[in-house]
C-alpha cells in the first residue's frame, strides 16, 4: 500500500492542503490549512528525521530507506521511486521548518490570501517531492512543479517590477530545465538496464549501480545537467534572476525560494550530476571550479554597493550558494558535507533575512537603506534578529555559518594542488568581504540616528512575526552549537558518492 | 458554329477574376462581400457547365450549386450582419480602420 | 449546330457579364456596384436557363436577386450615404489587384486550353442526354439512397437555421 | 582534577550573557548590574582557586619534579571534518593559561563593578552587562582552548563582542564606524590566520596545542613538505606568519592597528577592559601558545621582532601628539603590546633560558593591571568633565585627589620606575632583547624612554598645566566609590606586582628561571633613560608655557605627521573607498547589471525584436493573405502545369 510509505506522505499533506484551500472561504480557515499542514509537515520530518538516525544507529546501511516503486508509465519505465539518505532527511526538514516560517510570516498576506496559499501549497509540494525522489524522471517532474508556482506567486504578488522579474527569473530557470531535461534524458538512455528487466533505467540507484555511463557521453552529460542544476543554484554568470528574482517577490516566495529552491539545484548536482557522472565530474571540475570561484567572490563584491536590502541579500545568496557548489565540486567527504551544512544554514540564514526584509519593508514601505537608519531604536526586536541573521550571514561561531564555512574551506583545501588551493584562499577572501557588506547595511540601517522621523511611529515585531523569526534562529543555532550529528549524518551519506568517485578514477 | 463548354468557361473566368481584383483592392467592406459574391458566382457557374458538358447524365455538379447558393445566402446573411454591428461600433466599413483586434 | 437565337442569346450575356463584373469591382459608388452584381447575377441566371438547369435559375434569381441583393442594398443604404463615392484607390493597389487577377486569369486560361475534354460535346447534344425534370430533383433532394442528397438537405436547413439565429444575434440591438 | 570549577568558569558568564541578554530588558538596572556582578565574581573566584591549585599544589598532573606540565582538563568532540581533522571544546591548563585566568577574570571583575558606577543611569545598562559577560566567556574560552581551531572560534566571539561593545553608543555615527572599522580590520587579520591554520592542519593532521608542540612534530611537518618553498619561506614559516597576522589584527600590530584608537568610541571600561587588558593581548597569547612551534622557524620569529620593533616605536612617536588622552593611552598599549611582541620574537632557548617568553608574559601581567588602572582613572575624568581631550582638563590635582595619585602610580608603573611593576617586567623584556641583539635593545630602550615622556606629558596636562576655567561652573570631583575601589586596588597591585616571582611560575618550557635584575647593563641605563624623560616631560608641562610649542616647531612636517598617526587612516581609506568600493565593488556591480543581466536581457531583447518583425506578415488584412495565398496557389499550379506539360 503505497500510503504506508511515511515519504509519499510529504506529498500528500500537500495535496491536502491544496484541497483544503479549495474549500475554504473565511481567512480563518485559510490560516487553520495552512497551520495545520505546515505543523504535520515539521511533525513527520522531525519523527522521520529521529527514526532514520534511530535506524542507522541499529545498524541499517542501507544506501536509502524507506525506498518503495510504483510504477506510473509502463512504455517508459518511469516509476514514482522513493527513499532518502541523510543528506534528503535534512533537507526535509528545511523544507519543512522554512514551509513553517514562511506560512507564519505571511499570516496577513493580501490581495487573494486563499490564492497566493494555494501556489505556495503547490510549490512546497513540488519541493518536498524532489527531496524524497530518487526517480529522475519523477525529480524533473516535481523540479518543475516547484518552479512555474513562482511565477505566479511573484508576478501578482510581488513588488516593483514584479511582471518583468517574474518573467526573467521563470524563463532563466527553465532554460536551465531545458538543459537538465536533454541531460537527464541522456543519462536514461545510457543508463543500462534496469533491475525489472526494461532495457533502461530511471533511478538513480540502479544508474549508479549498473555502472559509469561511457566516457564521451559523460562529458557532454555532465555540463547539461550541472548547468541545469546550476543555474537554479544562482552559479555565474547565470545568476542573474536571482537579484531581480528576490527583490520582487513576497516574504514567503522569498523565504522559500532562496532558503528551500535553490538547495534543489546543490542537492541534484551532487546526487545526480556527480553522482552518476563520476569520471566526467572529476575531469570537468575545473572549469565549474573557475565559474563557482567567481560567484564567491563576485557576489560578495557586488553586495558591498547594493542599496535595496533584497538586491544585497540576493547577491549574498549568490555568493554563499557559489560556495555550496564550489563545496561540492571539490569531490571529498568535508568539502562535500560543507556544502550541505551551507545548504542547510544558508536556507535558514536567507530565509531569516528575507522574513526580516519583508518585515521591515511592511512597515518603512521602502528598501532603500540611504532612505533608513537607527531602526534598531525604533524596532529593537527585529533589529536584533537582523543583526544576528547577519552574524550567521558572516560567519560568527555559534551560528550556523561559521560550521558550514569553515567545514568546506577546511575540505576544500585538503585538495593540494596550486589550482584548488588558490581558488580556496579566493573563497575564504569572501568571509571578509561578508564582513563588509553585512556590516554595512546593519550600520547603515539599524544603528546611528534615526533618519527619517516617521518611522518613530513605526511598531515593533507582532507575535506572528516573533514566532517565525524565532524558529528559525533557534535552528541557526542549534546547527552552529551543535554541528557534529549532522555532521556525521552527512557523511555517512556521502559514502557511495565518493566510492563511486574513487571507482572511476 | 457550336456553343462549346470553352466558350461558356470564359465570362466564368472573367468573373472570377473581377472578384479577386475587388477583393484585393476594395477597402469597403460591402464591395469586398461583393467581389466575394462575383468569385462564388463563378465557381457555381463552372460547377453547373462541367457537369452539362462532361458528365450530362449525372446531377453532382447541379446539386453542388444549389447548395452552394443556398450557403452563399447563409454566409451573406452573417457576414452583413458583422458588417452593420462593426458600423454601429466604430461608424465605418473600411477595412483599414478596423485594426482594434490586430495583434 | 445551334439555333442562332441561342448564339445571340450566349454572346449578348457573355458580354453582360464580363462588361458588369468589371464594372461592379471598378465603380467608386457602391450602390451602383450592387446593381451591376444583380446584372451579373442575371446573366448567370440566363446561363443556367440555357444549360437546361431551369430550376437553378429560378433559385439563382429568387435568391440571389431577390434575397442577397436586397440585404446588399439594405446594409448599404443603413452604413453608407448612397451617393459618397469611395476614396480613390493608390495606384499600387490596384496594381497588385490587377496583377493578381492577370495571374489568375492567364493560369486559369492556360489550364482551360490545354485541357484535354474540353471540346468534347455541343451544348445540344449535351443539353439533349440528361433531361430532367422537377420531380426527379425533389426526389433526389429528399431521397437517402444512391445519389440522394437528403444529409446535405438538412445540413443546409440547419446551417441556415444557425445563421438566422447568428445573424440576429449579431445584429440585435443591445 | 575536579571538573566542575573549569565547567564553571565557563558557564557562569554566558549563562549570564543568554540570561541578561534574553530577559535583560525586563530587569532594573539594579538587578542587572547586581547580577553580573555577581557572576563575574564568582567566576574570578573559581579562577582564582584553578589557578592557585595549578601553580601551588604540587599536584603529579601539574607539576613533574620542577617541571610544568600542561593538563588538558577535559577535551570534548565537537565537530569532526575528518577522521584526521576533528574539532574539539576543551580546557587546558597550563601556566600561560592559569596566568591569564587570573589577569582577565580580575580585570573583568573590576571592570564590572567600575562599570555600576560608570555606567549608571545609561540606557541600555542591561545590555552593557550582558556584552561583558559575553565577552569575558570568549576571552576565557580563548585562553583554555585546548586546540588552535577552538582558539580560532573564541577569537572571532572575542571580535564580535568588542565590535558590539565599541558600538554600544549605537546612536552616534562614530561609534557605529569605529566598531565596523575595528571588526573588519581584525577579520581581515583572521583571514590570515585563518589561512594559516588551513596550511598547518593540511601538513599537521591535528587541531590539538599539545600534539602541535610536540618535540618532534614540527620536524615531520618539514619532512612532509618536502623541503618544499614559497618565497623563500618553508611551508611551516608560512603557515606560523599567517597565524601571526591574526594576532597582528587583534594586538594591532602595525599595518592592522588602525582600529584600536577608533575602539576608544566605546565605553571606557570597555576600552580598558577590551582594547587595553585582554583582549589585545592575545595575539601575544596566541604566539606564546604556539611557541615550540615558532622556535622551529627563526624567521617567523624575526618577522615579529621586526614588526614589534616598528610598530612600538611608531605607537610611541604618535602617542606623544594626540590630544585626545583615550588615544594617547590606545596608542601607549599598541606601543606596550608591540614590546611583549618584540620580546617574545627574540626569546630564543640559548639566550638566558629563553628569557624573551618569561618577560613577555610577565610584561603582559603587569601592563594588564597598570593600563587598566591607567584607562579606569582616565574613564573617572571623563566622567567628571565628559570630555575626552587633555584641553577640557589641566591642574586637576586638587579636585580629584585619589584618581590623581592612582594616575600617577599607573604612570610611574608603566615609565619603568623601581619599584612599581612596569620595572621588572620591562627590564627583563630589555635585558632578554640585549641578550638578542644590542641594536633592538638600544632602539627598545629608547622607545621605553619615550614611553616615560608622553605618559608624563599626559599626566601633567591633566593634573597640572593650567587650571581649566570651566571648573567654576561645573566643580569636577572623584568618582563614586563603585569606580574609586578598582583605581585603588589596581594602584595597589600595580606597586607589588613587580615582585611575584613570575619567573618560577611561568616559562617557556615549564622549567623555572631565577630572576635577576642586570643592574649595571640594562636597569640602570633604562632607569636614567625613563628619568631623563620624566625630566623633560617636567620642564615642558608642568606649568603652562611655550615650550611644547616651541618643541613641535622644530620639526613640523614631523610633529603633523605623527600628529595625524603617519596618514595611515587616510591610506585605509584610498584603498578601502576610493579602490575597493569605488573601482571594484561599484564596476562589479555595473558589469553585472549591465554586461552579465545585459546578456540575458540581451536574449529576451532579441527573441522580441524577431516576433516583432515575424509579426508584420501576419497583418490581419485577409486582403494581404489572399493576394499572398493566390499568389502562391498560382505560382505552385504554374509549376504544376509546366511539369505536365
Amino acid at each position: 500500500m503505497i500510503l504506508q510509505n511515511i515519504l509519499i506522505w510529504f506529498v500528500i499533506i500537500p495535496l491536502i492542503m491544496l484541497a483544503g484551500l479549495a474549500l475554504c472561504k473565511k481567512m480563518t480557515q485559510i490560516r487553520t490549512v495552512m497551520v495545520v499542514c505546515s505543523v504535520a509537515l515539521l511533525a513527520i520530518a522531525g519523527w522521520l528525521c529521529v527514526d532514520f538516525l534511530a535506524q542507522r544507529a541499529a545498524g541499517n546501511t542501507a544506501e536509502m530507506l524507506y525506498t518503495g516503486n510504483w510504477m506510473w508509465y509502463a512504455p517508459l519505465n518511469i516509476k514514482l521511486s522513493v527513499g532518502v539518505d541523510g543528506i534528503s532527511v535534512l533537507m526535509l526538514m528545511l523544507s519543512a521548518v522554512i514551509v513553517f516560517a514562511g506560512t507564519i510570516a505571511s499570516w496577513k498576506i493580501s490581495p487573494l490570501p486563499r490564492n497566493f496559499f494555494l501556489w505556495f501549497a503547490l510549490l512546497s509540494m513540488g519541493v518536498f517531492g524532489f527531496f524524497i525522489t530518487i526517480d529522475i524522471f519523477t525529480m524533473f517532474m516535481f523540479y518543475e512543479v516547484a518552479l512555474i508556482p513562482m511565477y505566479l506567486l511573484i508576478g501578482v504578488w510581488g513588488t516593483g517590477r514584479k511582471e518583468y522579474s517574474a518573467m526573467k527569473l521563470t524563463l532563466m530557470l527553465m532554460g536551465g530545465s531545458a538543459f537538465l531535461m536533454l541531460g537527464l534524458l541522456g543519462i536514461y538512455w545510457h543508463s543500462g538496464p534496469s533491475a525489472d528487466g526494461a532495457a533502461h533505467t530511471w533511478n538513480i540507484l540502479e544508474i549508479a549501480h549498473n555502472g559509469a555511463i561511457e566516457k564521451g557521453w559523460q562529458y557532454f552529460l555532465f555540463p547539461m545537467t550541472f548547468v541545469g542544476f546550476g543555474v537554479l543554484g544562482a552559479m555565474f554568470p547565470f545568476h542573474t534572476w536571482s537579484p531581480d528574482g528576490h527583490a520582487c517577490a513576497p516574504t514567503a516566495v522569498s523565504m522559500l525560494h532562496a532558503g528551500v529552491l535553490m538547495k534543489l539545484g546543490g542537492y541534484g548536482c551532487f546526487r545526480i550530476a556527480i553522482y552518476l557522472l563520476p569520471q566526467a565530474a572529476n575531469d570537468l571540475a575545473w572549469i565549474f571550479i573557475i565559474l563557482t570561484g567567481i560567484s564567491i567572490v563576485y557576489g560578495a563584491f557586488s553586495a558591498c554597493v547594493q542599496t535595496d536590502l533584497k538586491y544585497i541579500n540576493a547577491y549574498s545568496s549568490v555568493s554563499h550558494c557559489g560556495m555550496v557548489l564550489f563545496a561540492i565540486l571539490m569531490l571529498n567527504t568535508t568539502a562535500m558535507t560543507g556544502a550541505i551544512m551551507q545548504m542547510l544554514s544558508h536556507g535558514l540564514m536567507t530565509a531569516l533575512f528575507f522574513a526580516l526584509i519583508g518585515m521591515i519593508y511592511g512597515r518603512t514601505h521602502t528598501r532603500d537603506i540611504r532612505k533608513m537608519g537607527g531602526l534598531m531604536q525604533i524596532m529593537p526586536y527585529l533589529g536584533v534578529c537582523y543583526m544576528i541573521a547577519g552574524f550567521a550571514s558572516l560567519g560568527l561561531p555559534g551560528l550556523s555559518g561559521f560550521v558550514a564555512e569553515m567545514t568546506i574551506f577546511f575540505g576544500s583545501f585538503q585538495n593540494a594542488d596550486l589550482f584548488h588551493r588558490i581558488f580556496v584562499i579566493a573563497a575564504t577572501c569572501s568571509i571578509v568581504i561578508t564582513a563588509v557588506y553585512i556590516l554595512r547595511v546593519v550600520g547603515k540601517l539599524l544603528l546611528g540616528p534615526v533618519f527619517d522621523d516617521h518611522h518613530r511611529q513605526l511598531t515593533d515585531a507582532t507575535w506572528w512575526e516573533r514566532l517565525s523569526t524565532i524558529t528559525l534562529i533557534v535552528c541557526i543555532a542549534a546547527i552552529g552549537c551543535f554541528p557534529n550529528w549532522i555532521n556525521e549524518t552527512i557523511q555517512h551519506s556521502f559514502l557511495p558518492i565518493i566510492e563511486n568517485l574513487k571507482a572511476a578514477i | 458554329m457550336n456553343l462549346t463548354m470553352l466558350m461558356y468557361l470564359i465570362p466564368s473566368l472573367i468573373m472570377f477574376a473581377c472578384g479577386v481584383y475587388g477583393f484585393i483592392t476594395r477597402k469597403n467592406l460591402i464591395a469586398i462581400l461583393i467581389s466575394l459574391e462575383l468569385m462564388l458566382n463563378s465557381v457555381d457557374l463552372n460547377f453547373v457547365i462541367f457537369n452539362r458538358f462532361l458528365f450530362p447524365g449525372q446531377l453532382e455538379g447541379m446539386f453542388f450549386t444549389l447548395f452552394a447558393i443556398g450557403i452563399a445566402a447563409a454566409e451573406t446573411a452573417l457576414a452583413i450582419a458583422i458588417v452593420i454591428n462593426i458600423y454601429r461600433s466604430i461608424k465605418k466599413i473600411d477595412v483599414s480602420e478596423i485594426t482594434k483586434m490586430k495583434f | 449546330m445551334e439555333s442562332i437565337g441561342n448564339i445571340i442569346l450566349y454572346f449578348v450575356v457573355a458580354v453582360i457579364i464580363a462588361v458588369f463584373s468589371a464594372m461592379a469591382v471598378t465603380t467608386r459608388k457602391i450602390l451602383r456596384a450592387a446593381t451591376y452584381l444583380l446584372f451579373v447575377l442575371l446573366g448567370t441566371a440566363v446561363v443556367y436557363f440555357q444549360l437546361g438547369y431551369e430550376f437553378l435559375g429560378a433559385v439563382q434569381i429568387a435568391v440571389y436577386a431577390g434575397g442577397i441583393l436586397v440585404l446588399f442594398v439594405f446594409s448599404i443604404l443603413l452604413t453608407q450615404h448612397p451617393a459618397d463615392p469611395a476614396s480613390v484607390l493608390a495606384n499600387h493597389r490596384k496594381f497588385v489587384g490587377g496583377l493578381a487577377a492577370v495571374c489568375a486569369v492567364a493560369l486559369l486560361g492556360v489550364a482551360v486550353c490545354k485541357f484535354p475534354l474540353i471540346d468534347g460535346m455541343s451544348l445540344t447534344e449535351a443539353v439533349s442526354i440528361g433531361d430532367l425534370n422537377m420531380k426527379q430533383i425533389g426526389h433526389f433532394l429528399l431521397s437517402s439512397e444512391k445519389f440522394g442528397y437528403l444529409l446535405p438537405f438538412e445540413a443546409i436547413s440547419v446551417l441556415l437555421l444557425a445563421c438566422i439565429i447568428g445573424g440576429i444575434a449579431i445584429a440585435r440591438n443591445k | 582534577m575536579d571538573l566542575t570549577l573549569p565547567i564553571l568558569i565557563l558557564a557562569i558568564p554566558i549563562t549570564m550573557f543568554l540570561i541578561l541578554g534574553l530577559f535583560g530588558m525586563k530587569m532594573s538596572h539594579k538587578l542587572a548590574g547586581i547580577l553580573g556582578i555577581l557572576g563575574m565574581g564568582t567566576t574570578m573566584v573559581l579562577a582564582y582557586t584553578v589557578a592557585f591549585d595549578y601553580f601551588f599544589s604540587g599536584n603529579s598532573l601539574f607539576i613533574s619534579g620542577s617541571e610544568r606540565l600542561q593538563h588538558t582538563v577535559f577535551d570534548v568532540t565537537w565537530l569532526q571534518f575528518s577522521p584526521r581533522l576533528v574539532v574539539n571544546f576543551g580546557f587546558l591548563l597550563d601556566p600561560i593559561c592559569a596566568m591569564m585566568l587570573v589577569v582577565i577574570t580580575t580585570i573583568s571583575f573590576f571592570v564590572h563593578l567600575y562599570s555600576w558606577g560608570y555606567m549608571e543611569g545609561e540606557k541600555g545598562f542591561q545590555r552593557f552587562y550582558a556584552f561583558l559577560s559575553l565577552f569575558s566567556f570568549s576571552m576565557l574560552g580563548l585562553v583554555v582552548a585546548t586546540n588552535i581551531f577552538q582558539m580560532y572560534i573564541f577569537w572571532e566571539l572575542v571580535g564580535v563582542s568588542s565590535y558590539l561593545l565599541i558600538g554600544f553608543y549605537y546612536k552616534t555615527p562614530s561609534a557605529v564606524s569605529a566598531s565596523k572599522k575595528a571588526f573588519i580590520v581584525t577579520r581581515f587579520a583572521d583571514l590570515g590566520m585563518l589561512i594559516g591554520i588551513l596550511v598547518l592542519s593540511f601538513y599537521m593532521p591535528t587541531f590539538n596545542f599539545i600534539e602541535l608542540t610536540a618535540p618532534g612534530q614540527p620536524q615531520a611537518v618539514l619532512a612532509s613538505t618536502g623541503g618544499a618553498t614559497f618565497l623563500g619561506g618553508s611551508v611551516l614559516t608560512w603557515a606560523l606568519v599567517l597565524i601571526f597576522t591574526g594576532g597582528m589584527g587583534k594586538s594591532a600590530m602595525l599595518p592592522l592597528h588602525i582600529w584600536l584608537p577608533d575602539a576608544m568610541e566605546g565605553p571606557t571600561p570597555v576600552s580598558a577592559l577590551i582594547h587595553a587588558a585582554t583582549m589585545v593581548v592575545a595575539g601575544v597569547y596566541l604566539v606564546a601558545r604556539m611557541f615550540p612551534l615558532y622556535l622551529m622557524e627563526y624567521q617567523a620569529l624575526d618577522f615579529i621582532t621586526f614588526i614589534g620593533a616598528i610598530t612600538a616605536l611608531y605607537a610611541a612617536v604618535v602617542a606623544c601628539t594626540q590630544v585626545d588622552i583615550k588615544r594617547v593611552l590606545a596608542f601607549s598599549t599598541i606601543s606596550q603590546i608591540a614590546f611583549m611582541m618584540v620580546s617574545l620574537g627574540v626569546a630564543r632557548p640559548e639566550i638566558h633560558e629563553g628569557l624573551g617568553y618569561m618577560a613577555s608574559m610577565f610584561h603582559l601581567f603587569t601592563h594588564a593591571m597598570f593600563k587598566a588602572l591607567l584607562f579606569l582613572g582616565a574613564g573617572a575624568l571623563i566622567h567628571a568633565v565628559h570630555s575626552n581631550d587633555y584641553t577640557a582638563m589641566g591642574g586637576l590635582r586638587k579636585y580629584m585627589p585619589i584618581t590623581h595619585w592612582t594616575f600617577l602610580i599607573g604612570c610611574l608603573a608603566i615609565a619603568g620606575i623601581y619599584p612599581f611593576s612596569g620595572f621588572f617586567s620591562k627590564d627583563e623584556m630589555l635585558s632578554a632583547m640585549y641578550g638578542y641583539s644590542t641594536f633592538w635593545g638600544v632602539w627598545m630602550t629608547f622607545v621605553a624612554g619615550l614611553t616615560a615622556f608622553y605618559m608624563f606629558r599626559l599626566y601633567y596636562l591633566i593634573f597640572w598645566w593650567d587650571e581649566n576655567p570651566h571648573y567654576k561652573h561645573h566643580r569636577p570631583h572623584d568618582a563614586p566609590w563603585q569606580m574609586s575601589l578598582p583605581l585603588i586596588i589596581l594602584a595597589a597591585v600595580s606597586c607589588v606586582a613587580g615582585f611575584i616571582p613570575f619567573g618560577e611560575l611561568i616559562t617557556w618550557n615549564g622549567e623555572p628561571y631565577h630572576i635577576h635584575i642586570e643592574w649595571v647593563k640594562v636597569a640602570i641605563p633604562s632607569l636614567c633613560t625613563a628619568v631623563v624623560a620624566i625630566l623633560l616631560a617636567t620642564v615642558m608641562y608642568r606649568k603652562k608655557n611655550s615650550l611644547p610649542d616651541k618643541a613641535a616647531a622644530i620639526w613640523p612636517g614631523l610633529w603633523r605627521a605623527a600628529h595625524h598617526r603617519f596618514y595611515w587612516d587616510e591610506i585605509y581609506m584610498f584603498i578601502t573607498h576610493k579602490i575597493i568600493f569605488n573601482v571594484i565593488c561599484s564596476s562589479i556591480a555595473w558589469f553585472d547589471r549591465h554586461i552579465i543581466d545585459g546578456t540575458m536581457d540581451a536574449f529576451a531583447k532579441v527573441t522580441q525584436k524577431t516576433s516583432y518583425t515575424i509579426r508584420g506578415m501576419q497583418s490581419g488584412s485577409i486582403q494581404t493573405y489572399v493576394w499572398w495565398y493566390l499568389m502562391g496557389a498560382v505560382a505552385l499550379a504554374a509549376i504544376t502545369c509546366w511539369a505536365i506539360l
